[in-house]
C-alpha cells in the first residue's frame, strides 16, 4: 500500500500567486464535493520548488506555485530525484504598480524618472556623477516636488527582477553616456542602486511597504496590482509612460511592468493524488481565471481566452518542461 | 575607659551623623527607581493589552444582515438525496451521492440571497449585482449547507443572520473614511447607498459573529474567515508537546539529576541542554525541515512536524524546570528513603519525584505556553499554508494560532484585518493568560516549604 | 558489628584515618568529640549511607553478622534494612503518618496484606513512645507534628524494618529540652532490642544515655570505653582535654 | 500488519508476560524458603522486558537494514544492460520501483523488465514482514520462557529492572544531544554547499549584503557580507537589553529587596506574563502601536525615527525580555545569602549601600549569565524583527534607521522566490549555523560564568 | 546599654517574654540557655538587626548611652555603627581583606583620606590579632582565608567602625578548637575597650571567657550574675539542672 495514502492536494510556493491559488481552492473544495480542499502552502517560488523537487510521493507537494519560470538548474535537481514530469502552467499576469500616499502629489512616472532616482549613477551632462537628485522635481519637473524614497522589493522577491528589467534597464537605456558602455559595466551601471537610504528595500511582503508609506509621508512604493486595489483608500497609483496600470493596459501588455505567474503540476502525482487533474482543469476554466472571474476580482490579470486554451491543451497533452 | 576613646568616640559619631543625610538621600533615590522600574513594567503590560483588546474586540462583532430566505423550490430542483439500494456497491452509492451534491452546488444559491433583499426592497430587481456585493461569497454555500442537512427546508421561509461582505463591513463601521471619492472606495456608490439603507431599517446590524470561532480561514470569503483551523492545529502540536516533551524532558532530568555520575561527559550534555534553550527557534525550523520532512519523510503542513520540532524546542524548557524542582526537594527526603533500604530508583520515584511533581507541572505548562506562541519554525516547515479545512487528525494539513497572525496581519484587505488579527490575538493571548494562570495557581497550591 | 581498620577518604582527603571499633549486641555506643572530627563520617559508613556521597571512598572492612557489608556481591539495600538510621534534623515525608511508617515494610514486603501492615505501624509507633498522641490522626501529614513528635516518628519508621542496629546522628540537636528527654527514654528502652550508636555534641547526653562512649579526635577514634570510665577516668590526655572543657 | 499494529502486539504480549512473571514469582515465594530478593512485580517487569527487548532490538535493526538488503537483491537481478548505472539513476529507479509496487503514480510507460522489478520488490517486502513478525514473536516467546526459568529467590530482579530503567532515561536524555546532532548536521551540508559558491571570507568579512536576484547576468550573484547583518543583529540587542537590563535588574532588586509582599505576588506574575506572551503578538504591536508611536515622537521633535527601525524592534524586544531579566537576576540576588545582608546592615550600611556594594557584587557574575543569556534570547528573536525592523541590510550607526538581522534574513531567503539550489537561498543556512555558534559561544560562556559564581557559596 | 521589659514577637509568638538586662561598660557578658531559648533573637533586639525580619515585632524598651533605640527618631544606621555584630557563620565579603575592614569606614565617612583609610584598617586587623597573617595578602580575597581567620576578619571589619558595643551570636560554633583558642584569647583582649555580648552553646566557653553570665530558658531570663557564681552555686534550679547537663 502506499506509505501513508494521501487524498488532499498539496500546493506550495510564491505568495504573490498564493492568494488566487487559496481562492482557487476554496472554489474547488466547495464546487466538488468528492475532493478535499487543497493546501496551499507558502515559502515562495523558491521554497515552493524546493519542495516539489524533492522527489515523488505522498509527502511532496503536488504543485508549485512560481512568479517566475522554473530554471534550467531546476528542472536538472527535480530529474534526479526522480520529478520528470514536470507541468508548466502559465495562469495569468501579475501587474506591478507604482503608488504614492492618496494624500500628496500624483506621479507620472517613466522608466528613466525611477532609473534617475535609484541609481547610484547618474548621467549629468553627458558624464556619469554619483547620484545628486534628492526631490523628484530636479529629476524631471513635471514630477511633484517631493522627497526622493523610494520603497521596492529586496532581492529576495521575484518582483524584484522585474522591477531591474522592466523598469531600470529601459530606464538606463534612455541615457547615451551609460548605452556607449560594455556591456558589463551598462548592466552594473543600470542595476546599481544608490546606498543613501533613500532606497529602501523590503524583505517582507506588501503591508510592510504600505507601513512604510506611511511612517513617511513622501515615498513611492512598489506594489501588486491587487494589493493596491484593495488599499485605494490609502494609496494613489503612479502612471508609467502615460499608461495608468490596470486590468485593461496591463492585459493588453499597454502598461509595462508586469509578469506571468506560473504553477507547475508533478505528472507523477496525477491520477494518485485525488482531484489533481480536476484542479488544474478548473482553475483555467473561464468562470474561475477568466475576465470576471473571482481571480480576477483578487487582482489576478487574466490571460486572453486563447492563451487560457493553449494553456489548457498543454496541460491536457501532459506537455512536460524538458 | 579613657577619655582618649571617649573623645574617639564622639569624633567618630559626629563624622558618622554628617554622612547620614545624603546617605538617605540615596536611599530613597534608588528606592524610587526600583519602583519606576516595577510600574515601567506594568505599564507595559497595560500598554499591549489595553491597545489589543481596543483594536481587536470590535472585530468579535460584524456586519450581519437579518434576512427571510425564502428557500424557492423553483430555484432548487433536487431530487431526493440517495440512499443506498439493496445489492448496490458502496462504490456506486457513493457516485450517486456525489452526484447528488454536485447538483446541490449547481442550485443558483446566489440567486436565492438577492430574493431575500429584493423582497424586502423590489425596486432593486434590476441591480441584482449590487444586492449580491452585500453577502461574503461563502454564505451561498452556508444555504447549501443548510439544505444539504436538511432538504425539507425547500419550501420554506427561514430569517438567517448572513454574514456581510468584509467591504461591507468596513464600510458601516467607518473603517474607510467614508468622505473620500468614489474612485478611492472599495465598493461601488449604489451598494454603499444600499448598505447605509439597510443599516438605517435594521436589517443590517453589527452582531456578534461566531465565524470567527467556528469556520476556518478563508480566502475567497474574508468576512468568514476564522480561526477554528489554527486552533485544532494549535491544539494537535500541543498535544503532541505534552505528550512528547513532557515525559521525555521529565525522564531526561531524572536522569541528569539522579542517576548521572558528574564527568566531563555529563556536563557537555548540561551544556548542551542549557544552549538548546537559547538556541534560536528559528533552527529548530531549519531542523525540522531537514530531519522531519526530508529525511523522515513525514507530511507536510501536519501538526504532527509542527509537534516535533516545538517538542525538540520545549525540550529543555522542561528539563531545566524539572531539574530544578527536583534540585529543590531536600536531600534528607532521599537520605530518609535510602536509610529505609529505598533503592535509588525508588527513592527517586516513590518521594522526590511526586514532590517535584508541582515544580515539573508548572515548567511543563511554561513549556507548553512557549510551544503554543511559536511561530518562526514553523514558518519553515510549510505550516503557514491556507488550509481551508479544520484538521481532524494530526497527520491533516493546518496552521497554527500565532501563524494564522502572522498570515492575516500581511492580508491585504487591511482595513478588515487590522481588526482580525487583533481579535486572534486576544484569542491567543486569553489562551496563553490562562496556561500561565494554571501554572501559577499551582505553584501556589502546591508550594512547598521545607 | 565491627569495624576494622576504616579509613574513610572524600576525593583525597582523609576524614577518618583507620578506625577499629567494635558495637555490641542490644549496647548503647556514644560517639563524641569536637566538630570535624568525622563522628558522621565514620556513623554513615556503617549503612553505607557514604555511597551517595560522588567521592567519598572507604577502605577497611566493615562487617555486619560476620558479612562484609562492602563486599560488592551485598546488596546494600539489604544492608540499610538490618542497620536503620535516624538523621540529626526530623525528616518525615510529606505523607501520611501511617504511610510513613507503613513505608519500609511495605518496600521490603514485611507485610502480608493490609492487617499485617497496621499491626506493625502499630507497633512501631508504639515502641517509638509515639502511639497515644497520633493514633487519632494516622491519616494526617507526618510533616504536621512537632519536631519531637516527628523525630520519633522518624525512629519509629526505622525500627518498622526490625532493624539490628540503629545509627542516630545528633538527633536531639534541633529538639528543645522536654522532646530531648522523651528521645533518651525511648532510647534507653529500644535499647534492650537493639543496637545504638548515637553520635551526640552534648557531653551530658552521653553520659546519660550510653553503655559506652567513643571518642574522636580528627578522624581518630582515641578512646573507647565504658561511659562512666570515660567521663570519670580518661585515659587520653585528649579526652580529658574535651571533657574538662578545655576546647569544644 | 503494519508497524504499528506490530508494537501494540508486541505490548500487549508484554503486559501479558509481566503476569505470568508475576504469578510466577508468587508460586516460587510460597514452595521455596528462602525469601525473595525482590516484590513480585519486579519479577512480572523482568519476564516483561525480556519478552519485550530483544524483539525491540531486532524490530530496529530490521526496519533499519531491510530496505537496502531488498534494494540490492532487486539490483542483483535487473536485466543485465541495467547493470552498470551510475549510482544516482539507480536510486531513481528504486524510486520508481517503489512507486509501481505500490501504485502511486508515476510517468510513462511501464516497461515489462519494470513491472517483473516491481512485482519482486513487493514479493520481498512482504516476505520481510512475515520473516520478522515470526523471529519477533519466537524472540519474545523464548524470552518469557526464559526469564520465567530463571525466577528463583536470589535473582535479583529488582536490581536488573532498575538497570533498565536508568538507561531508559538516559536514553531520554540522549534526545538533547542527538537535537544538537541534528541541529548541526541539518545546516551543515547545505551551508557547505553555500561555501561552495561564496568564499567564507566574503561571508564573514564581507561589508555589504546584496544578494541579487538572479545567479546570472550583470552583477553576478551579488554580495552576501555577513558584516551588516550581524551588526543589525547586535543593534537591535544591545537595544534591547539597554531598555531590558535597568529595568529588569531594578524590578528584581525592588521585588526582593524591598517590596512587600503583597506587591510582589500581584506585580511578579504580572511582569511575567510579559515572558508568555508570543512573539508575534509582539510584532503586531510593534508594527501597529510603538512603531508609528516612535515616529510621531519623532515628529515632535523635528529628528527622523522610522516607524520600523532598530529602536522599535530593539524596544520591544526589550520588553519582551525585561522577565527575563528580573527573574533570573531575582534568583540569584535571592541566592545572595543573608548572611551577608546581615554583616554589612550590622555595620551601619543602608539597604541601598548593602545591595550595591555587598549583593550586587556578590551576584554580579550571576547576572551577567542572565544577562548574557538575555542577550542570545535577542539575538535569536525572528518575528519581532521580521515585523518591525525594517530589514534594511545596510551598515550604519543609526538606531534610528531600519536595519535586518540574521534571522529575518533566513526567514526571507529561505521563503523567497530565488532559485532554491543557488547561493541566495542557501545562504540561510549558512546563517543559521552562524546563529548557532554565536548563541552557543555566549551560553558556554553565560554558564561557565554562572558555575564559577555558584562554587563561591558552596 | 540597657534592656527594659523587653518583649519580642514573631508574628504572634511571643519569643522573648520580658528581659531585664544591663550590659555594663568593658564587660563581656555571656548569654547561655538551652537551644531556641531565645538568645539569638534577644541578642538582635539590642542593635535593632531584628528590623530585618519582616514578622518581628519588639516591645520594651533597650537603651544605649542613656537613648532609646527604637526611639523612631533613632538613625539605625548610626545605632549599628555604634553597636557591632558578629555572626555565627564567619560572612567576609566577597571582597579583599582590605576592602573588607574599608568597608565600614568607607561608608560612614570616618577616613580623611587614603591614609587614614589605610591606618585605620591596620589597627583594625592588628587589633583583631589578623595582621601579621594577611599584611602581605590584603588585596586578596576574604573568602580564601580560613573559618577562623575569616572570623576574626568579621571582628576585625566590626571594630573598624569603633562601635561601643560588639555582639557576637556563637562565634565559634563552625570552629576548629584551635581557632576557638585564637577567638577567646581576642575577646579577652577587646574587653578592655569594648562591651561584648556573646551567645554560646559551649558552657566552657562562656566559663572562660565572660565576667557575667545569663541563663535563658523559653524566652525569659532566668538569671544573671558573675560567670563564677553562676557556675558555681546558681541561684534558680533550671541554671543549675542546665549547668549540670540534666538537659541540654
Ligand atoms: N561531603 C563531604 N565532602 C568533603 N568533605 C567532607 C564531607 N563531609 C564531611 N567532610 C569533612 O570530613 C570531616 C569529618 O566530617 P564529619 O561531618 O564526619 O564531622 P562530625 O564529627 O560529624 O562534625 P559535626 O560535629 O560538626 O557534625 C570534616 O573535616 C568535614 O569537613
Ligand atoms: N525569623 C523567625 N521567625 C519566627 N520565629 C523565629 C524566628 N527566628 C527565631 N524564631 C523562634 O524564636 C525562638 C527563639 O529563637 P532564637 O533563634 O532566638 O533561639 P536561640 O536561643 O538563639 O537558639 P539556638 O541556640 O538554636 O541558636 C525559637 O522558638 C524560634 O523558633
Ligand atoms: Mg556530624
Ligand atoms: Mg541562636
Amino acid at each position: 500500500a502506499p506509505a501513508m495514502a494521501r487524498d488532499t492536494i498539496q500546493i506550495a510556493g510564491s505568495s504573490t500567486v498564493l492568494p488566487f491559488a487559496s481562492i482557487v481552492a476554496e472554489e474547488f473544495g466547495n464546487a466538488f464535493s468528492q475532493f478535499n480542499t487543497p493546501v496551499v502552502g507558502s515559502g515562495g517560488s523558491s521554497g515552493g520548488l524546493r519542495q516539489f523537487c524533492q522527489g515523488v510521493g505522498a509527502n511532496t507537494i503536488d504543485i508549485a506555485n512560481a512568479s517566475r519560470a522554473i530554471r534550467d538548474g531546476e528542472v536538472e535537481s527535480c530529474a534526479s530525484a526522480g520529478v520528470k514530469q514536470i507541468l508548466e502552467v502559465q495562469f495569468g499576469y501579475d501587474g506591478i504598480v507604482f503608488a504614492s500616499r492618496a494624500d500628496k502629489g500624483a506621479f507620472k512616472l517613466e522608466p528613466k524618472h525611477v532609473f534617475a532616482a535609484a541609481a547610484a549613477q547618474v548621467e549629468r551632462d553627458g558624464k556619469l556623477v554619483a547620484n545628486p537628485y534628492t526631490r523628484w522635481s530636479q529629476v524631471d519637473s513635471s514630477l511633484p516636488n517631493q522627497e526622493i524614497i523610494l520603497v521596492i522589493p529586496a532581492s529576495n522577491h521575484g518582483t524584484r527582477e522585474v522591477f531591474e528589467e522592466r523598469v531600470l534597464t529601459p530606464g538606463c537605456q534612455a541615457f547615451d553616456s551609460i548605452k556607449k558602455l560594455d556591456k558589463d559595466a551598462q548592466g552594473k551601471a543600470c542595476l546599481d542602486l544608490r546606498q543613501d537610504g533613500r532606497i529602501i528595500e523590503i524583505a517582507g511582503d506588501y503591508t510592510e511597504t504600505l507601513a512604510r508609506l506611511q511612517a513617511q509621508a513622501d515615498a513611492v512604493g512598489v506594489f501588486g496590482l491587487s494589493f493596491y486595489e484593495q488599499n485605494r483608500d490609502r494609496l494613489q497609483v503612479a502612471t508609467m509612460n502615460g499608461v495608468t496600470p490596470s486590468l485593461e493596459t496591463i492585459g493588453s501588455g499597454e502598461y509595462p511592468v508586469s509578469r506571468p505567474l506560473f504553477f507547475y503540476v508533478k505528472g507523477e502525482h496525477i491520477g494518485v493524488i485525488p482531484g489533481l487533474a480536476q484542479y488544474v482543469e478548473y482553475f483555467l476554466n473561464e468562470q474561475v481565471s477568466g475576465f470576471g472571474s473571482p481571480l480576477e476580482e483578487a487582482g489576478l490579470i487574466p490571460l486572453n481566452d486563447e492563451e487560457r486554451e493553449q494553456a489548457l491543451a498543454a496541460f491536457k497533452a501532459r506537455k512536460a518542461v524538458k | 575607659m579613657s577619655n582618649e576613646t571617649l573623645s574617639h568616640r564622639s569624633i567618630i559619631q559626629a563624622r558618622v551623623a554628617k554622612s547620614l543625610r545624603k546617605r538617605h538621600a540615596r536611599e530613597r533615590r534608588f528606592r524610587v527607581f526600583g519602583l519606576a522600574a516595577v510600574l515601567a513594567g506594568l505599564a507595559f503590560v497595560a500598554l499591549l493589552f489595553i491597545s489589543i483588546l481596543v483594536r481587536g474586540l470590535p472585530a468579535f462583532w460584524q456586519a450581519t444582515i437579518t434576512a427571510e430566505v425564502y428557500f424557492d423550490p423553483t430555484l432548487i430542483q433536487l431530487e431526493p438525496r440517495p440512499v443506498p439500494r439493496e445489492g448496490e456497491t458502496p462504490q456506486a452509492f457513493s457516485e450517486r451521492e456525489i452526484a447528488w451534491q454536485s447538483q446541490l452546488t449547481m442550485v443558483n444559491w446566489n440567486r436565492i440571497l438577492e430574493n431575500s433583499i429584493i423582497a424586502l426592497k423590489p425596486e432593486l430587481a434590476n441591480s441584482r449585482r449590487d444586492v449580491r456585493a452585500l453577502f461574503t461569497s461563502s454564505e451561498r454555500f452556508h444555504l447549501r449547507d443548510l439544505v444539504g442537512n436538511d432538504p425539507s427546508l425547500i419550501g420554506q421561509r427561514v430569517t438567517l443572520d448572513l454574514v456581510a461582505d468584509a467591504n461591507v463591513d468596513v464600510w458601516v463601521r467607518g473603517n474607510i473614511d467614508r468622505s473620500l471619492p468614489d474612485s478611492q472606495q472599495q465598493l461601488r456608490p449604489a451598494v454603499r447607498a444600499l448598505a447605509d439603507e439597510l443599516r438605517a431599517e435594521g436589517v443590517l446590524n453589527i452582531k456578534f459573529s461566531k465565524a470567527l470561532f467556528t469556520n476556518p480561514d478563508s480566502r475567497s470569503s474574508p468576512a468568514s474567515a476564522g480561526l477554528a483551523g489554527a486552533f485544532m492545529g494549535s491544539l494537535f502540536m500541543m498535544l503532541i508537546v505534552i505528550f512528547l516533551a513532557v515525559p521525555v524532558g521529565v525522564a531526561s532530568a531524572i536522569y541528569l539529576e539522579e542517576f548521572a555520575p558528574r564527568n566531563k561527559i555529563t556536563d557537555l550534555v548540561e551544556v548542551n541542554i542549557n544552549n538548546l534553550a537559547a538556541v534560536p527557534s528559528i533552527v529548530f525550523g531549519l531542523l525540522g525541515a531537514a530531519i522531519f520532512i526530508n529525511w523522515f519523510r513525514l507530511p507536510l503542513s501536519a501538526p504532527l512536524v509542527g509537534g516535533l520540532v516545538l517538542s525538540l524546542m520545549t525540550l529543555p524548557t522542561v528539563i531545566i524546570a524539572t531539574r530544578a524542582s527536583l534540585k529543590a526537594v531536600p536531600p534528607s527526603i532521599r537520605h530518609a528513603a535510602l536509610a529505609l533500604g529505598a533503592s535509588r530508583v525508588q527513592a527517586v520515584f516513590h518521594h522526590v519525584l511526586p514532590l517535584a511533581i508541582p515544580g515539573v507541572l508548572t515548567g511543563a505548562i511554561i513549556g507548553v505556553a512557549q510551544a503554543l506562541g511559536e511561530t518562526a519554525p514553523l514558518l519553515l516547515i510549510g505550516m503557514n499554508a491556507f488550509v481551508a479545512n479544520i484538521p481532524t487528525t494530526p497527520f491533516d494539513q493546518s496552521t497554527a494560532l500565532p501563524v494564522q497572525i502572522f498570515l492575516w496581519q500581511g492580508n491585504e484587505l487591511r482595513n478588515f484585518f487590522e481588526a482580525r488579527t487583533s481579535a486572534a490575538i486576544i484569542v491567543l493571548l486569553t489562551m496563553m493568560i490562562s496556561l500561565n494562570a494554571l501554572a501559577i495557581w499551582l505553584r501556589k497550591k502546591f508550594e512547598r516549604r521545607w | 558489628m565491627s569495624a576494622r581498620s576504616v579509613r574513610v577518604f572524600y576525593s583525597e582527603v582523609e576524614a577518618i584515618k583507620g578506625i577499629d571499633l567494635d558495637i555490641m549486641e542490644n549496647e548503647v555506643i556514644a560517639f563524641i568529640g569536637p566538630s570535624g572530627c568525622g563522628k558522621s563520617t565514620f556513623l554513615r559508613t556503617l549503612n553505607r549511607m557514604n555511597d551517595t556521597i560522588e567521592d567519598c571512598r572507604v577502605e577497611g572492612t566493615v562487617t555486619l553478622d560476620g558479612q562484609d557489608i562492602y563486599d560488592p556481591s551485598l546488596d546494600v539495600v539489604m544492608l540499610r534494612a538490618q542497620v536503620g538510621m535516624v538523621f540529626q534534623k526530623p525528616n518525615p515525608f510529606p505523607k501520611s503518618i501511617y504511610d510513613n511508617v507503613a513505608y519500609g515494610p511495605k518496600l521490603h514486603g514485611l507485610a502480608r496484606g493490609r492487617g499485617d501492615l497496621d499491626e506493625i505501624v502499630e507497633n512501631s509507633l508504639r515502641r517509638a513512645g509515639l502511639w497515644d498522641e497520633v493514633k487519632d490522626r494516622l491519616d494526617k501529614p507526618g510533616t504536621g507534628l512537632s519536631g519531637g513528635q516527628q523525630q520519633r516518628l522518624c525512629i519509629a519508621r526505622a525500627i518498622a524494618v526490625s532493624p539490628e542496629v540503629i545509627l542516630m546522628d545528633e538527633p536531639c540537636s534541633a529538639l528543645d529540652p522536654i522532646a530531648t528527654a522523651k528521645i533518651e527514654e525511648l532510647i534507653d528502652e529500644l535499647s534492650s532490642q537493639y543496637s545504638i550508636a548515637i553520635v551526640t555534641h552534648s557531653m551530658q547526653q552521653a553520659a546519660r544515655v550510653s553503655d559506652r562512649t567513643a571518642y574522636f579526635h580528627l578522624g581518630e577514634l582515641i578512646e573507647v570505653n565504658n561511659t562512666e570510665k570515660v567521663f570519670t577516668q580518661p585515659d587520653h590526655h585528649l579526652t580529658e582535654a574535651y571533657i574538662t572543657g578545655r576546647f569544644g | 500488519m503494519n508497524n504499528l499494529t506490530l508494537i501494540a502486539g508486541l505490548l500487549m504480549l508484554m503486559a501479558v508476560a509481566y503476569q505470568i512473571g508475576l504469578m510466577r514469582s508468587r508460586a516460587v515465594a510460597r514452595t521455596d524458603s528462602e525469601r525473595m530478593h525482590s516484590r513480585p512485580v519486579y519479577y512480572g517487569w523482568l519476564v516483561a522486558l525480556w519478552c519485550g527487548v530483544p524483539a525491540l532490538f531486532v524490530f530496529g535493526l530490521w526496519s533499519l537494514l531491510e530496505p537496502a538488503v531488498i534494494r540490492s537483491i532487486v539490483i542483483g537481478a535487473l536485466p543485465a544492460e541495467l547493470a552498470d548505472m551510475p549510482a544516482q539513476q539507480v536510486s531513481v529507479l528504486m524510486n520508481r520501483l517503489g512507486h509501481i509496487a505500490s501504485g502511486f503514480g508515476v510517468a510513462g510507460e511501464v516497461a515489462p523488465w519494470e513491472a517483473a522489478a516491481a512485482e519482486q520488490l513487493t514479493r520481498l517486502q512482504a516476505i520481510s514482514q512475515l520473516a520478522k513478525i515470526a523471529l519477533m514473536a519466537s524472540l519474545a516467546m523464548a524470552g518469557v520462557l526464559m526469564a520465567r526459568r530463571h525466577i528463583r529467590p536470589s535473582l535479583r530482579a529488582r536490581n536488573h529492572v532498575e538497570k533498565v530503567i536508568a538507561a531508559l532515561l538516559a536514553i531520554c536524555a540522549g534526545v538533547a544531544v542527538l537535537t544538537t546532532v541534528g541541529i548541526v548536521f541539518s545546516m551543515f551540508g547545505e551551508a557547505m554547499h553555500f561555501f561552495s559558491f561564496v568564499s567564507p571570507m566574503e561571508f564573514f568579512f564581507g561589508t555589504t549584503w546584496n544578494p541579487r536576484f538572479s545567479t546570472t547576468g550583470a552583477g553576478g550573484q551579488g554580495e552576501f557580507g555577513l558584516l551588516p547583518l550581524l551588526w543589525g543583529t547586535l543593534m537591535v540587542s544591545i537595544i534591547a537589553l539597554l531598555v531590558a537590563v535597568p529595568i529588569g535588574l531594578m524590578t528584581a532588586i525592588y521585588m526582593a529587596e524591598y517590596a512587600p509582599s503583597w506587591l510582589r505576588s500581584v506585580a511578579k506574575p504580572v511582569i511575567e506574563v510579559l515572558a508568555g506572551i508570543p512573539t508575534i503578538v509582539y510584532g503586531v504591536f510593534a508594527l501597529m502601536v510603538v512603531g508609528p508611536f516612535f515616529a510621531s515622537v519623532g515628529d515632535m521633535l523635528g529628528i527622523q525615527i522610522r516607524a520600523t527601525s532598530a529602536l522599535t524592534a530593539g524596544f520591544v524586544m526589550g520588553v519582551m525580555i525585561i522577565p527575563f531579566v528580573s527573574s533570573l537576576s531575582d534568583d540569584i540576588i535571592t541566592q545572595v545569602p543573608q548572611s551577608l545582608r546581615d554583616g554589612s546592615l550590622g555595620l551601619g550600611a543602608t539597604r541601598s549601600e548593602t545591595i550595591r556594594q555587598v549583593v550586587l557584587p556578590a551576584a554580579l557574575p550571576g547576572i551577567v549569565g542572565a544577562f548574557l543569556l538575555a542577550a542570545s534570547r535577542a539575538i535569536g528573536e525572528t518575528m519581532i524583527v521580521v515585523l518591525a525592523a525594517g530589514n534594511s541590510p545596510v551598515l550604519h550607526a543609526n538606531p534610528l534607521e531600519a536595519v535586518s538581522t540574521v534571522t529575518v534574513t533566513i526567514v526571507n531567503q529561505l521563503t523567497g522566490d530565488t532559485d532554491f539550489a543557488s547561493p541566495q537561498s542557501l545562504v540561510a543556512f549558512a546563517l543559521g549555523l552562524t546563529l548557532f555558534v554565536i548563541t552557543l559561544a555566549l551560553n558556554v560562556v553565560a554558564l561557565y560564568i554562572v558555575r564559577k559564581y555558584r562554587e563561591q557559596y558552596d
